[in-house]
C-alpha cells in the first residue's frame, strides 16, 4: 500500500492537507481586504468626525464644515426609495409565491426581476436622467433620485420576501383559512408578520445599497453642493456617496473626504451587522 | 359582517404589482434604445462598432471601450472567480457553523462599501503600488482589474454557495462513504455537481464587472487606446458614458446612450446565460451520473494498491 | 405578538414618511419669500462659483443660489433651455453659440501645466508642450529632463479645460489616445502629484505644493504675469445667459464683478477682470 | 343507521389532485348530528383528502378537483363562493394531525377567527376565550399564562388549545385530522373525553390511524381503503360484525 501511495504524486491525505491551507489561506485574503479596507478609511477619518461634522453645513466646496446636508439627501433618497420599492417587492412576493403556481407568468415575472438585477447602476442613472429628470419634468431631484433608487432595489426586496414568505410553514396559512380567514387575510395577518424580520433584512439590505450608490444618484439627485437641508422633493441634493466622490477626486480635502468614506462605510457596517441579526434570529425561529 | 377585498380583485392587483419589474425592465429598454437607437441607425452599427471615438468631430466608434470593458472584465474574472469559488468552498464546505456565521456577513460587507470607496483605495493604494514595483502611470488596465475582482467577489461567492448548498448531502456522505478525503468529494463530486451554479455564478460576477462605473473610472485611466499590455490605460464603456454624460449635447449625447445600449444588451445576454446555466441546475440526472462516474472513478486508485 | 407589532410599527412609519414627504412637497409651493438663481455648467468654475455663492448668501439673506456642475457645455445647453439662470462656461463660446447668448467674463484664469515636483525640466514652449499632447514627445529627455517616460494626463471630452486647452495650445491637433483622462482638475493634480513622470494641466487657482508649475516660454504663471496677460494660456471664466441677466441674477452677478467679489477670485488664484 | 336528515351528507364525492387517479372515488355518506363519526383506514385510503374536501382547504390549497356534493345542512358546500367560503369554514373547523398553534400568545390564538369574524370588544371576546378553553378542559392550566406563547405549551395542551380556538368560533361541526398521532396516551384520552363532553354542542369528524381509538369514542365508523368507501355503520356492528373480509382483516390489524 505504501509503495503504491508513494508512486502517486501526493497521497490523498496530503491533498486534502493542501487544499484545506490553501482554500483557508485564500478566504483569510479575502477578509484581510476587507479589514483593511475598512481599517483604512476609517484610521483616517475618524478623527476628522465630530458632531460639528455631522451636524454642520459645508462651506468652501466641502473644505471646511460638515455634511448635514449631504446626510439628510441620502436619508431622504433612500426613505423614498425603500418606501416605494418595499410595496412593490412584497407584493411581487407575494403573488409569486401565493397566488399562483409555477408556469409562464411566473417564470417572466421572475425573469424580469433577474434582469432587473443584473443591470448596471449607471444604466439606471441614464434611464432615471431621462425619464424623471427629464421626461416627466422632476430635474435633478430627491423624487427622481429615489423612484431610480426605488427601481434599482426591487430586485432584492422582491428576492428576500420571497424567501422569506417562503419559509414561513404552510401550516400557517391553512390554520388561518381553517379559522375563516380569507386567503389575503391569512396572508396579512399570519404569513407577513411570520416573514417581517426577512423581509425587513430585504429592506435593510436595501437601504445600504442605496447609501452607497453613487453613479445613479449623480445623474438623478445631482451634485448640487447646498448647505442648507433639502425641504422638498423636487429639491436637487448630494448624497453622502456622491459627496464623497467629489472631495475625493476634486482633491478638495483629504480629511473631509476621509471623514466622509468613514461614516459611509460605519453606516453600511451598521446596517449590515442588523440585517445579520434580524436574519439569524429569523433563522432560529423557524429551526 | 365586515367588507372584504373580493380575492379576485385582490390577485389582480397583486398582479399588476408583481408585473412592475418587468414594466420597469421595458420602461428602462425603451427609453434608453429612443434615446441612442436613432443614432446607431444614423451612424450605422459598423460606424458604430469602428475604433474612432472624436465627439467633437462627430466619430462615434465604441470598439476600444468595448475591447476595454473587456480586458478589465476578464482581469476580474480571473483574479475574482478562483478567490471567490474557494471562499464559497471554505463557507459551504469547511467552515464550522459559527466561523460561517462570521464569515459571512463579513463578505456581504465587502458588497455594501460603496464603489466610490473602492475606487479611491484604488487610487491611494493600488496605483502607487503598482507604479513602484511593477511599472507604468499605475492607472491601467490591471488596476481596474484588480479592483473590480474584489468588487465581484460578493457576486461570485453569494452565488457559488448557493449552488454547493444545493447539492444534496446523500452525495456527500455516498463519497464519502466511498473512502474519499473531504478534498476528493469537493472536488470529484461537490464542484461537478454544482458546476452549472457557479458557472451562473461566474457569469453574473461578469455582469457585475462590466457594469460597474465609479471605481473603474478612478483606476483605469481612461484612455480611448487599443492596450498592448495590462499596464497600459483603458477606457470602459460605463467610465465612456459616465465620463462624458455631463458635456454631452446632441448627437454625443446620443452616442453616450447608445453605448448605453451595447452594454445593456450585454448584460442581457449574460442574464439569460446565467439563467440558462441555473436552470440547468435543477436537472440532477446530469450530477446523477457525474456521481456514478467519480464514484468508479474514485473507486480505482484505491483497488490498485490493495491488489500488491 | 410581537411579529405583529413589528408590521403596525413599519406600516405607521411608512405612512408618516409618506405624510412628511407630501408636506414637504407642498411646502416648496409656499415657500414664496425665497428667490432662488440656478447656475449650471463648467466644473472648472463650481468651485469658484460656490464660493461666491456661499459667500453672497452669507451677506444676502433670503436668496438662494443653485451651483450645479455638469460642464461647460451642459452649462451653454441649460442657459440656452432656461434649465439654468446662468450658465458657467471656462471655454470661449463657439460662433453658433455665441450668437444667441449673452456673455460676462466673471473672471480668468491661467490654465497651468503641472509635472511632479521631483521633475527637473521647468520650462516649456508651447510647441512643446503640443508635442508631448499630441504624442511625438514620448520622453522627459527629449525636453532636457531625466530618461523617464512620461505619463500625460488630460481632461475628458467636452470640458471647458479641455476645450481651452486645445484652443491655446493644441492647434487643431488632436491629443494622443494613449493619454489618461481624468474628469476633473483635482484628480488630473493628484495623477500628476503621483507619478514622477506625469504632466497635466489645470487652473491656476488649484495649483498647489503637491505638483509643480511649468513656466511657459520662460513666463512662470504668477498673479503678475497673469494680470498683466503676459502668459500665454489663459482662458475666460464665462458666466451667459439667455437674455440680459436680470433681478437676483443680476444683483449676483454685479457684486462678483464689484471689488469685493473679485478679490474673492483673486484670493482663489483667479484673475480679476479689469473694468 | 342511516339518519333521514343528517348534519353532513356526502354525495358521490370524487377528489383527484392534478392529472393523477383520484385519491378518493364515488364516496357517499352521511354524518348524523351531534354524533362522533371516526373515518378510518390505512394510509393513502382517501381520508384526509375528504376531510380536507369538507371545509374546501383541499381545493384552496391543494389544488385539488372535486365532483359530487357535500351538503351541509343541505346546502351543497362546493358551491360556496370565493367569498362565502370563509364564512362557511367558521362552521366547519378543523384541527391538524400535528398541533398548529400560530406563533403569538396563548390568547391572540383564541381571538385570531373571532377577530375575523368581526368580534369586537374585550369583554366579549376574554369571556369567549374563557369559556373556550374551559370547554377544551384546558382552562386551569393556562389561565395564568394567557399573554404567553402558545409555542411553549406542550404538545398535548396545544391540541387542545387547537380545538379551544375552533370552539371560540362555535362551529357546527368539528373535524379532526389524526389529532393524536404524535401525542401520549394521557393526553390522548383528554382529547377523547372532552370529544364525549361536546358531543351534545357539535358534530364530530376524527379521522384516525388507530382503530382502537375509533372504536373507543365513535358512534359511527366508516372504513376507507385505497379512496374507496368500503363500509359505514354504528362502531358497534362496524368492530364486531363487519360486512366486508377487507374490514375486518383491518380491525383485526391484520394490515395496516
Amino acid at each position: 500500500m505504501s509503495a503504491a501511495a508513494r508512486r502517486r504524486l501526493i497521497t490523498p491525505r496530503q491533498s486534502q492537507f493542501c487544499a484545506r491551507v490553501i482554500l483557508w489561506a485564500m478566504m483569510a485574503a479575502t477578509l484581510a481586504v476587507l479589514v483593511f479596507i475598512v481599517l483604512f478609511v476609517v484610521k483616517r477619518g475618524l478623527a476628522h468626525v465630530s458632531w460639528e461634522f455631522l451636524t454642520g453645513a459645508p462651506s468652501l466646496s466641502g473644505k471646511a464644515g460638515g455634511v448635514l446636508p449631504m446626510i439628510v439627501g441620502t436619508l431622504a433618497v433612500t426613505a423614498l426609495g425603500v418606501a416605494l420599492a418595499t410595496p412593490l417587492g412584497v407584493g411581487t412576493a407575494i403573488y409569486l409565491t401565493e397566488y399562483t403556481r409555477e408556469g409562464r407568468i411566473t417564470k417572466i415575472i421572475r425573469f424580469g426581476a433577474e434582469c432587473l438585477a443584473g443591470v448596471p447602476s449607471i444604466i439606471f442613472g441614464l434611464f432615471g436622467f431621462v425619464f424623471f429628470v427629464l421626461v416627466l419634468g422632476f430635474g435633478w431631484s430627491i423624487l427622481a433620485g429615489g423612484l431610480t433608487l426605488a427601481f434599482m432595489i426591487l430586485p432584492t426586496v422582491i428576492r428576500t420576501s420571497e424567501e422569506a414568505i417562503k419559509s414561513v410553514p404552510p401550516s400557517y396559512r391553512e390554520v388561518a383559512l381553517s379559522l375563516g380567514a380569507s386567503k389575503w387575510e391569512s396572508i396579512v395577518k399570519v404569513v407577513l408578520p411570520s416573514a417581517m424580520p426577512g423581509i425587513l433584512t430585504g429592506v435593510i439590505l436595501g437601504v445600504g445599497r442605496s447609501i452607497s450608490e453613487t453613479a445613479a444618484v449623480i445623474f438623478t439627485s445631482g451634485s448640487s453642493l447646498s448647505k442648507v437641508i433639502p425641504t422638498s422633493l423636487f429639491d436637487g441634493t448630494r448624497t453622502l456617496a456622491v459627496h464623497f466622490y467629489q472631495l475625493a477626486r476634486e482633491g478638495i480635502s483629504a480629511d473631509k473626504a476621509y471623514a466622509t468614506a468613514t461614516v459611509l462605510v460605519l453606516a453600511i457596517l451598521i446596517i449590515n451587522v442588523t440585517a445579520y441579526a434580524i436574519m439569524s434570529r429569523f433563522m432560529k425561529r423557524y429551526r | 359582517m365586515r367588507f372584504r377585498l373580493p380575492e379576485k380583485v385582490v390577485e389582480r392587483s397583486l398582479l399588476l404589482v408583481a408585473m412592475s419589474s418587468v414594466a420597469i425592465l421595458l420602461l428602462i429598454t425603451v427609453f434608453i434604445f429612443r434615446e441612442g437607437g436613432p443614432l446607431l441607425v444614423q451612424v450605422g452599427l459598423g460606424n458604430f462598432f469602428s475604433g474612432a471615438w472624436d465627439p467633437q468631430h462627430d466619430q462615434y466608434g465604441i470598439a476600444l471601450m468595448v475591447v476595454g470593458s473587456f480586458a478589465v472584465t476578464s482581469g476580474a474574472l480571473l483574479i475574482g472567480v478562483p478567490f471567490g469559488i474557494a471562499c464559497a468552498i471554505v463557507l459551504a464546505e469547511m467552515a464550522p457553523p459559527r466561523a460561517r456565521s462570521i464569515l459571512k456577513p463579513a463578505i456581504e460587507v465587502l458588497a455594501g462599501i460603496p464603489s466610490v470607496v473602492y475606487g479611491f483605495m484604488g487610487i491611494v493604494v493600488l496605483l502607487p503600488m503598482i507604479r513602484t514595483h511593477i511599472g507604468g502611470p499605475g492607472a491601467s488596465a490591471l488596476a481596474g482589474s484588480i479592483i473590480l475582482g474584489i468588487m465581484v467577489l460578493p457576486t461570485v461567492i453569494g452565488i457559488s454557495v448557493d449552488a454547493l448548498q444545493a447539492v444534496p448531502r446523500s452525495y456527500r456522505e455516498a463519497s464519502l462513504a466511498l473512502g474519499a478525503t473531504q478534498w476528493q468529494t469537493i472536488r470529484r463530486v461537490v464542484l461537478p455537481a454544482a458546476r452549472s451554479g457557479i458557472v451562473a455564478a461566474v457569469i453574473l460576477g461578469m455582469g457585475r464587472a462590466v457594469g460597474e462605473t465609479m471605481a473603474v473610472i478612478m483606476v483605469a485611466g481612461n484612455s480611448v487606446q487599443m492596450p498592448h499590455s495590462p499596464l497600459d490605460s483603458v477606457r470602459t464603456l460605463t467610465a465612456n458614458i459616465a465620463l462624458e454624460m455631463g458635456y454631452a449635447a446632441g448627437d454625443h449625447r446620443a452616442a453616450l446612450f447608445a453605448t448605453g445600449i451595447v452594454l445593456f444588451v450585454i448584460i442581457m445576454i449574460l442574464n439569460t446565460l446565467a439563467n440558462l446555466a441555473r436552470g440547468r441546475l435543477k436537472k440532477r440526472s446530469v450530477v446523477v451520473v457525474t456521481l456514478a462516474a467519480t464514484a468508479a472513478d474514485l473507486v480505482k486508485p484505491r483497488a490498485k494498491p490493495e491488489e500488491q | 405578538m410581537l411579529p405583529r407589532m413589528r408590521t403596525r410599527s413599519l406600516c405607521t412609519f411608512l405612512l408618516l414618511a409618506a405624510i412628511a414627504t407630501l408636506a414637504t412637497a407642498c411646502n416648496r409651493n409656499q415657500a414664496g419669500g425665497e428667490t432662488a438663481v440656478t447656475l449650471a455648467g463648467s466644473t472648472s468654475v463650481q468651485p469658484f462659483a460656490e464660493h461666491w455663492a456661499e459667500t453672497y448668501m452669507g451677506q444676502n439673506p433670503g436668496i438662494t443660489i443653485n451651483v450645479q456642475g455638469g460642464g461647460s457645455t451642459a452649462g451653454v445647453k441649460a442657459a440656452l433651455a432656461g434649465a439654468a439662470d446662468v450658465g458657467m462656461c471656462s471655454r470661449e463660446l463657439k460662433p453658433d453659440e455665441a450668437a444667441k447668448l449673452k456673455k460676462i467674463v466673471v473672471a480668468r484664469d491661467g490654465l497651468t501645466i503641472v509635472v511632479h515636483p521631483s521633475n527637473a525640466v521647468a520650462d516649456l514652449t508651447v510647441e512643446q508642450v503640443r508635442s508631448i499632447f499630441a504624442g511625438r514627445i514620448k520622453n522627459w529627455s527629449e525636453v532636457g529632463g531625466a530618461d523617464h517616460k512620461m505619463t500625460v494626463v488630460t481632461r475628458e471630452n467636452g470640458s471647458g479645460a479641455r476645450g481651452a486647452f486645445e484652443e491655446l495650445v493644441m492647434n487643431k491637433e488632436s491629443i494622443a489616445s494613449s493619454a489618461l483622462v481624468q474628469d476633473s482638475q483635482g484628480a488630473v493634480r493628484q495623477m500628476v502629484s503621483a507619478d514622477a513622470g506625469a504632466l497635466g494641466y489645470v487652473s491656476h487657482g488649484v495649483v498647489d505644493a503637491s505638483v509643480k508649475p511649468l513656466k511657459i516660454g520662460g513666463v512662470a504663471p504668477t498673479e503678475a504675469t497673469l494680470t498683466a496677460g503676459t502668459y500665454p494660456l489663459i482662458r475666460p471664466f464665462l458666466f451667459i445667459s439667455k437674455g440680459e441677466p436680470a433681478g437676483a441674477a443680476k444683483a449676483f452677478i454685479d457684486w462678483i464683478l464689484s471689488p469685493a467679489g473679485q478679490a474673492l477670485a483673486v484670493k482663489e488664484g483667479l484673475i480679476a477682470v479689469q473694468k | 343507521m342511516s339518519n333521514a336528515h343528517p348534519k353532513l351528507d356526502l354525495c358521490e364525492l370524487t377528489i383527484r389532485y392534478g392529472e393523477g387517479p383520484a385519491v378518493a372515488r364515488n364516496i357517499s355518506l352521511g354524518i348524523a348530528r351531534n354524533s362522533i363519526h371516526a373515518f378510518i383506514g390505512p394510509a393513502g385510503s382517501g381520508k384526509t383528502s375528504i376531510l380536507r374536501t369538507i371545509n374546501l382547504l383541499s381545493i384552496d390549497v391543494d389544488g385539488a378537483t372535486v365532483t359530487g356534493r357535500v351538503l351541509l345542512d343541505g346546502q351543497n358546500v362546493l358551491e360556496a363562493t370565493t367569498n362565502a367560503r370563509a364564512e362557511l369554514r367558521r362552521k366547519l373547523g378543523m384541527a391538524f394531525a400535528t398541533p398548529q398553534p400560530l406563533p403569538r400568545s396563548i390568547y391572540e390564538n383564541l381571538v385570531f377567527g373571532p377577530r375575523l369574524a368581526g368580534v369586537r370588544g374585550k369583554a366579549v371576546l376574554d369571556g369567549l376565550v374563557e369559556s373556550s378553553l374551559r370547554a377544551a378542559q384546558l382552562w386551569d392550566e393556562v389561565k395564568d399564562r394567557l399573554t404567553h406563547s402558545a409555542l411553549a405549551l406542550s404538545g398535548g395542551q396545544q391540541q387542545r388549545l387547537c380545538i379551544a380556538r375552533i370552539i371560540a368560533l362555535e362551529p357546527e361541526v368539528i373535524l379532526l385530522d389524526e389529532p393524536c398521532s404524535g401525542l401520549d396516551p394521557i393526553s390522548t384520552l383528554k382529547i377523547e373525553q372532552m370529544m364525549q363532553s361536546l358531543k351534545s354542542r357539535f358534530t364530530w369528524i376524527i379521522v384516525t390511524n388507530n382503530t382502537k381509538q375509533a372504536a373507543r369514542v365513535s358512534d359511527n365508523t366508516a372504513f376507507f381503503l385505497l379512496g374507496d368507501l368500503i363500509e359505514n355503520d354504528t362502531t358497534d356492528k362496524l368492530f364486531t360484525a363487519p360486512v366486508d373480509t377487507r374490514t375486518a382483516d383491518y380491525i383485526e390489524g391484520r394490515f395496516g
